[in-house]
């Protein structure tokens, strides 16, 4: 049967180095702290290896039991854990693009102070988003989720005498909260209904119930509870808000939480729930329609952003919003391909503008960049890679997977306006992410950086190649490894057979599609008709994405006036689109300013103030008053005690007598 | 042949002179005394109501008064005495602190 | 003739409890409880209490009243000063009694119907003694107990302290001129 | 026996009685002074009439014609209720006394007693224990510093006596069974084998006779225990302030006290009347009565013997013997009395 895979040992191996490096880091050496954390690391990611080479033996999935955790009547949850393709595709991902950046982040984080803590809590966010992954249970899953949104706010936090980075790390992790809630009412409803949060269990408990047509019902409000808890992991539509200012953290950390792993989580969950998602066909509407509207919304944002990880952060919004288009169609293998690919393109170029941002010693703004071709021509030729592949223009990872995307909403979809809108996202993607290769890497330097160094650009003479201080400098091997790697994985990812291999995940569990209309499964989809009209969409999409390069070189290469202008001519609409639709100031003023006012004035002042205080002063007056009475009583009089003594003696044979009458 | 109200009256009417003489007076001697004269009216319903049902115990219980009244007076004269050298008189009206 | 007798003595009784009263001095108002107590031996008699009346007479006015009277001389404090110390004495306690004396009166009057025959209940001393260490041995030990605390007590209380108290009488002060 | 000869006879009785006892109480001064006299070896009264015999009628009409004068600064009321006080006390409690078996005439048998009272013994306990109040107030009225302390001593003592006079009756009680004196009487009739009278002294009571003789001497105040009118220390106690008239009383008090004890001890201890009786009817009926003044007689003078030779108690002594000697012997007296009549019982 399947040989031992000691699951337990990977979440354990990243654990034991963030409580090594945390604990004791303080007094190792930055070599040392390095080392333990890239060791620990890697071992996970050997191990990880080790059961992707040993898949074919396995005969998945494999529940390796643990611990047993609570035990209440017959609710029972354990730290058990589940692995099939699903999981060990995300177990690759995670392990293997996080041992990247941890390598990075060894040559971006040197010369920083908080050094030992950074690595900590990377590992830390290692072991939370391992366990989340490698659960059997919801509850499990819960305990990775809200770590993982721990390690963010964490590291978001990293820069703590920053305050818009501690305000950030704030903010990221309340919206993630405010996600959570629905995660836990659906928890609430699962162990309500089915008794259990195992996956088997939930899986076999739905599959008794009815499909949910009318809309209503315990699966649609699961789905729907679910798709709120995603939309606050995963930065979607109403919840969005915290990812951009995310961006305040060090980069590698937007690159690996931001990018690759966290932001996933909540498309894993989704795919992983899918079961439920059948059976409610609203709530797939509903994860349909946000995605599709996130993603456009988010698109239109990135155009106006003059920060570089600003641009990306909303690009990252965007694909997650196409991610979960994807699932909304009941397309999950095709969602969490484009996860995958996605991890790989998107960390590249988070890593890569780190580099740019490490070359130009601290600048973002991107309009004081330009004409980095020559100098930094490494991490040139990676982004150049990234932007291809996102854009989705033909050979590259990023046109495989969106355009499945594309076509399941096209084939499985609803409606065709979730097709329509998807490559009007796409045109827009294109555009914004050329737009960015010009302005930072095409062009004339803008920067001011020609004479000495400024802010902290000097790096360690023992890594990188001995470039001299000052000037515009290429980032050192340690840095440039990991781009190449991830480059080469962004133009190779395509052709993985995710498909393939995720295929059995979704296959067995749900045989009838979410309409009725066609089958969801790939394989029983290959009419020769389909066949075309994908080819066509295929040049559609391609040619929609040429499109946005040739009109972003025109803007911005060709005639670099031209942007000016058009802003002008634009002016309000431009204003509002560069101010994020002012949604921060919506939420500031919907929701913040009501609250605080209300605990002020209402909770604060009325309650408290008024009636608790009042009501303990005046018993403490009341008592103080009897008080002052009775001891008018106690007068030393020897003779009015003997008063007192006879009226109550009077006072009792006078009842008593009252009482004999009676 | 005398009716037992007769006794219970005089009974009551000795009590009576106990309670306003523990009431009015101001010397604590006086006030003790009329203390043993509420005892003795007491006494004189035990032994009306002993002989009007005739049970001997309501005389047993007339002793038992007797001696706690012998015990109380003692031990009060006693504390009467000490009250008297500290205070230097014996008017209870005079006596009201606790402290000297 | 039974009659008579206890309303001579009756009468007596009375007066003496409201000259307790009246009276000023306390040595006055002690021979008038001696009085009292006299004159209630002969109405123990009336009703048949003999052996209570004799020690009616030998331990209350014959040792109690003696100490009381001790205690008189011994302190000499005087006349009764009229003090007004506290008006609610009265204001309370008069009501209370009035209201006392007429639920006695009343409950009296109403419920002890029948009357006594002169002996016609014998306390003689051999039967009360028998009652007395049979059926009433236990509060016997117990009042027993209880004098002997009271003697304990008292010498403790009376005895003069080794170190001289505060106070400005310091000793017995017999014959002080009044 | 119809109502108005009964009270005839109970009038007669008590003025016998009181002629009786208070001539006793003059020729018992006259015969104390006397016997003192002979024992310090001198002769006493002897010029008013033939052997002294008329001094007691001298000496009452000195008291009564001498000028009774109260000092200022006494409290009236009670410096004049005092002595009459004392004397009632002391002259009531004869009325208990039977001095003799009844009598026969005109046909109703009259007991030579002027009340039978079933808890005579009891009463006569109950007056005489009234008896203290005369001293205590006399002392404390006449405003005087020895008198008070006078009264005060005497009230003690009369007080912490009387208990060990009362317990040493018990004795005889319990052998009688009886409270009433008359039945005492005669519960100690006949006699044992060789004509050994039943006493009560020679019924295992001596101890208690002997009791009951010292705390008598207390509760009347004489000799080893006069300390009250001690003349050396308290000038003359608690009778200093009174004068004349006053005085009389106290002293008459005094003496009928006397006699009173000396009456209680003959019929508890020696049997009152009882006595060998013989000669004509006439005679016998006069015999018990002879009798009885004969042990009467032997008893005052004791006390007058011992007054001429005893000398005084310090009052420390005085308390102690009466509360740690006389007491607990009583009790001891009490229990092995009672323990010998339960085991005969």
């Amino acid at each position: 049967m399947n040989p031992n895979l000691y699951l337990w040992m990977i979440p354990l191996l990243p654990l034991t180095g963030a409580a090594v490096n945390g604990l004791l880091g303080r007094r190792f050496s930055k070599k040392t702290v390095a080392g333990v954390a890239l060791f620990f690391s890697g071992t996970a990611f050997l191990l990880a290896l080790r059961v992707l080479l040993s898949y074919s033996s396995l005969t998945l999935p494999y529940v390796e039991p643990g611990i047993s955790w609570i035990r209440s009547g017959e609710f029972h949850v354990n730290f058990a854990f589940y692995l099939d393709q699903l999981s060990l595709l995300m177990l690759m991902v995670v392990t293997g693009v996080g041992f990247l950046i941890h390598i990075y982040s060894v040559g971006y984080m040197w010369d920083d102070d908080g050094f030992y803590r950074f690595f900590s809590y990377l590992n830390l966010f290692m072991f939370f988003m391992l366990m989340l992954i490698l659960a059997n249970n919801y509850l499990v899953m819960f305990i990775g989720w809200e770590g993982v949104g721990l390690a963010s706010y964490l590291l978001i936090g990293f820069y703590f005498l920053k305050d818009s980075a501690a305000a950030a790390g704030k903010k990221a992790f309340i919206t993630n909260r405010i996600g959570d809630l629905g995660f836990l009412i659906a928890l609430f409803l699962m162990v309500q209904h089915f008794g259990s949060l195992d996956f088997q269990r939930v899986a076999a408990g739905v599959a008794q119930l009815p499909a949910e047509v009318a809309g209503a019902g315990v699966l649609t409000a699961i789905g729907i509870l679910l798709m709120v808890g995603a939309a606050g992991k995963s930065a979607q539509l109403p919840l969005y808000v915290w990812l951009p200012d995310a961006m305040e953290g060090p980069t590698p950390v937007s690159a690996l939480i931001h990018a690759a792993t966290m932001v996933t989580a909540g498309v894993y969950m989704v795919s992983r729930s899918h079961v439920i998602f059948d059976k409610a066909p609203t709530a797939l509407l509903v994860v349909a329609i946000v995605g599709t509207l996130t993603a456009l919304f988010a698109a239109t944002i990135g155009i106006a952003q003059t920060d570089i990880k600003k641009v990306l952060a909303y690009s990252t919004v965007s694909q997650l919003g196409y991610m979960f288009m994807a699932c909304g169609v009941a397309a999950y293998s095709a969602g969490v391909f484009h996860l995958m690919t996605h991890a790989f393109f998107k960390g590249l170029l988070f890593l890569g503008s780190g580099s740019v941002i490490h070359a130009l010693s601290g600048e973002q703004d991107m309009r004081q960049m330009g004409g980095l071709r020559k100098k930094i021509p490494w991490t040139f030729w990676t982004m150049a890679i990234g932007t291809v592949a996102i854009a989705g223009i033909w050979p590259l990872s990023g046109f495989h997977s969106k355009d499945e995307i594309l076509w399941k909403a096209y084939s499985q979809g609803p409606s065709k306006m979730i097709w329509a809108l998807g490559v009007l996202t796409a045109f827009i993607t294109s555009f914004y992410m050329f737009r960015l290769l010009f302005m930072t890497f095409f062009g004339d330097y803008r920067g001011s950086l020609e004479s000495g160094d400024q802010g902290h650009d000097a790096h360690g003479p023992d890594l990188g190649h001995g470039h001299g201080h000052g000037g515009i400098h290429e980032s050192p091997a340690l840095m440039l490894v990991p781009l190449v790697i991830l480059a080469a994985l962004s133009l190779g990812g395509g052709y993985i057979p995710a498909l393939k291999f995720l295929a059995p995940v979704f296959q067995t569990e749900s045989s009838i599609g979410h309409t009725g209309a066609i089958a969801t499964s790939e394989p029983a989809l290959e009419e020769s008709a389909d066949k075309g009209t994908e080819r066509f969409l295929q040049f559609v999409s391609v040619g929609v994405a040429l499109l946005g390069a040739f009109l972003a070189w025109l803007l911005y290469l060709k005639s670099p006036y031209l942007p000016a202008q058009i802003a002008a001519w634009a002016g309000g609409l431009y204003r509002t689109v560069s101010n994020k639709y002012y949604v921060d100031e919506i939420y500031n003023w919907a929701l913040i300013v009501p609250l605080l006012a209300m605990s002020r004035k209402w909770l604060w002042k009325g309650v408290d103030q008024d009636f608790i205080d009042t009501v303990i002063n005046d018993s403490a007056d009341a008592t103080a008053d009897t008080g002052g009475v009775l001891r008018r009583m106690q007068s030393g009089n020897l003779r009015s005690y003997a008063a007192w003594l006879t009226a109550g003696g009077a006072v009792v044979l006078a009842y008593m007598v009252w009482l004999g009458v009676h | 042949m005398v009716p037992l109200s007769y006794y219970l009256v005089l009974s009551a009417i000795l009590f009576a002179c106990g309670v306003l003489g523990f009431l009015l007076k101001r010397n604590i001697i006086t006030i003790f005394m009329s203390i043993e004269l509420m005892l003795n009216g007491v006494n004189l319903s035990f032994v009306a109501f002993a002989s009007q049902w005739h049970a001997l115990s309501g005389q047993i219980f007339v002793f038992f008064v007797m001696v706690v009244a012998a015990a109380e007076a003692a031990v009060g004269l006693a504390i009467i005495i000490s009250v008297y050298r500290t205070r230097d008189t014996l008017n209870v009206d005079r006596v009201d602190l606790l402290k000297l | 003739m039974h009659l008579a007798l206890f309303l001579v003595f009756g009468i007596v009784c009375v007066a003496g409890a409201v000259n307790l009263l009246i009276q000023s001095h306390p040595i006055q108002s002690a021979l008038s409880l001696i009085v009292v107590m006299a004159s209630l031996a002969v109405e123990y008699l009336l009703l048949g209490a003999e052996f209570v009346a004799a020690v009616q007479v030998i331990v209350y006015a014959g040792a109690i009243m003696v100490l009381f009277v001790f205690v008189i001389m011994l302190l000499n404090a005087g006349e009764e000063e009229r003090s007004q110390g506290s008006h609610i004495a009265l204001l309370l306690g008069l009501p209370s009694l009035l209201l006392v004396g007429v639920l006695l009166a009343w409950s009296v009057t109403h419920h002890a119907t029948d009357s006594v025959r002169v002996g016609s209940l014998y306390g003689d001393p051999r039967t009360i003694g028998k009652l007395l260490f049979t059926q009433y041995l236990l509060p016997f030990e117990i009042t027993s107990l209880l004098i002997l605390i009271a003697i304990m007590g008292a010498v403790v209380l009376a005895s003069k302290p080794e170190v001289t108290p505060v106070g400005p009488a310091s000793g017995l002060t017999t014959g002080k001129e009044k | 026996m119809s109502f108005w000869i009964y009270t005839l006879v109970a009038v007669i009785k008590i003025a016998l009685m009181l002629f009786v006892l208070l001539t006793a109480v003059a020729y018992i001064v006259w015969l104390e002074r006397k016997v003192v006299g002979r024992i310090q070896n001198r002769w006493g009264p002897t010029r008013v009439g033939p052997f002294g015999l008329l001094q007691p009628a001298a000496d009452g009409i000195k008291f009564i014609l001498k000028e009774d004068l109260t000092p200022p600064h006494v409290y009236k009321p009670i410096f004049i209720a005092a002595p009459i006080i004392a004397v009632v006390f002391a002259l009531t409690s004869i009325a208990l006394i039977p001095f003799g078996n009844s009598v026969h005439i005109l046909g109703y048998d009259i007991p030579l007693q002027i009340t039978d009272v079933n808890t005579g013994l009891l009463i006569v306990l109950g007056i005489t224990s009234m008896g203290v109040y005369g001293i205590a107030l006399a002392g404390w009225s006449s405003n005087n510093k020895y008198s008070m302390l006078g009264s005060l001593r005497a009230s003690a003592q009369m007080i912490s006596y009387e208990i060990s006079l009362g317990l040493s009756l018990i004795g005889v009680l319990v052998l009688a069974g009886t409270f009433s004196l008359r039945d005492i009487v005669q519960s100690q009739g006949g006699h044992f084998p060789g004509y050994i009278p039943h006493w009560n002294i020679f019924r295992g009571q001596i101890v208690a006779f002997f009791i009951y003789l010292t705390s008598a001497y207390a509760e009347t105040n004489r000799i080893p225990f006069d300390l009250p009118e001690a003349e050396t220390e308290l000038v003359a106690g608690y009778h200093t302030e009174y004068s004349a008239m006053k005085f009389a009383m106290f002293f008459m008090a005094e003496y009928a006290n006397m006699v009173t004890v000396a009456c209680l001890a003959t019929l508890l201890f020696l049997g009152g009347w009882n006595g060998p009786i013989f000669g004509p009817p006439l005679l016998q009926v006069l015999l018990p009565v002879l009798w009885f003044f004969l042990k009467v007689f032997v008893f005052i003078f004791i006390y007058i013997w011992v007054r001429g030779t005893m000398p005084r108690f310090r009052y420390d002594q005085l308390m102690a013997f009466g509360w740690k000697f006389l007491l607990p012997l009583a009790l001891a007296n009490l229990i092995i009395t009672a323990f010998v009549v339960a085991v005969r019982a």
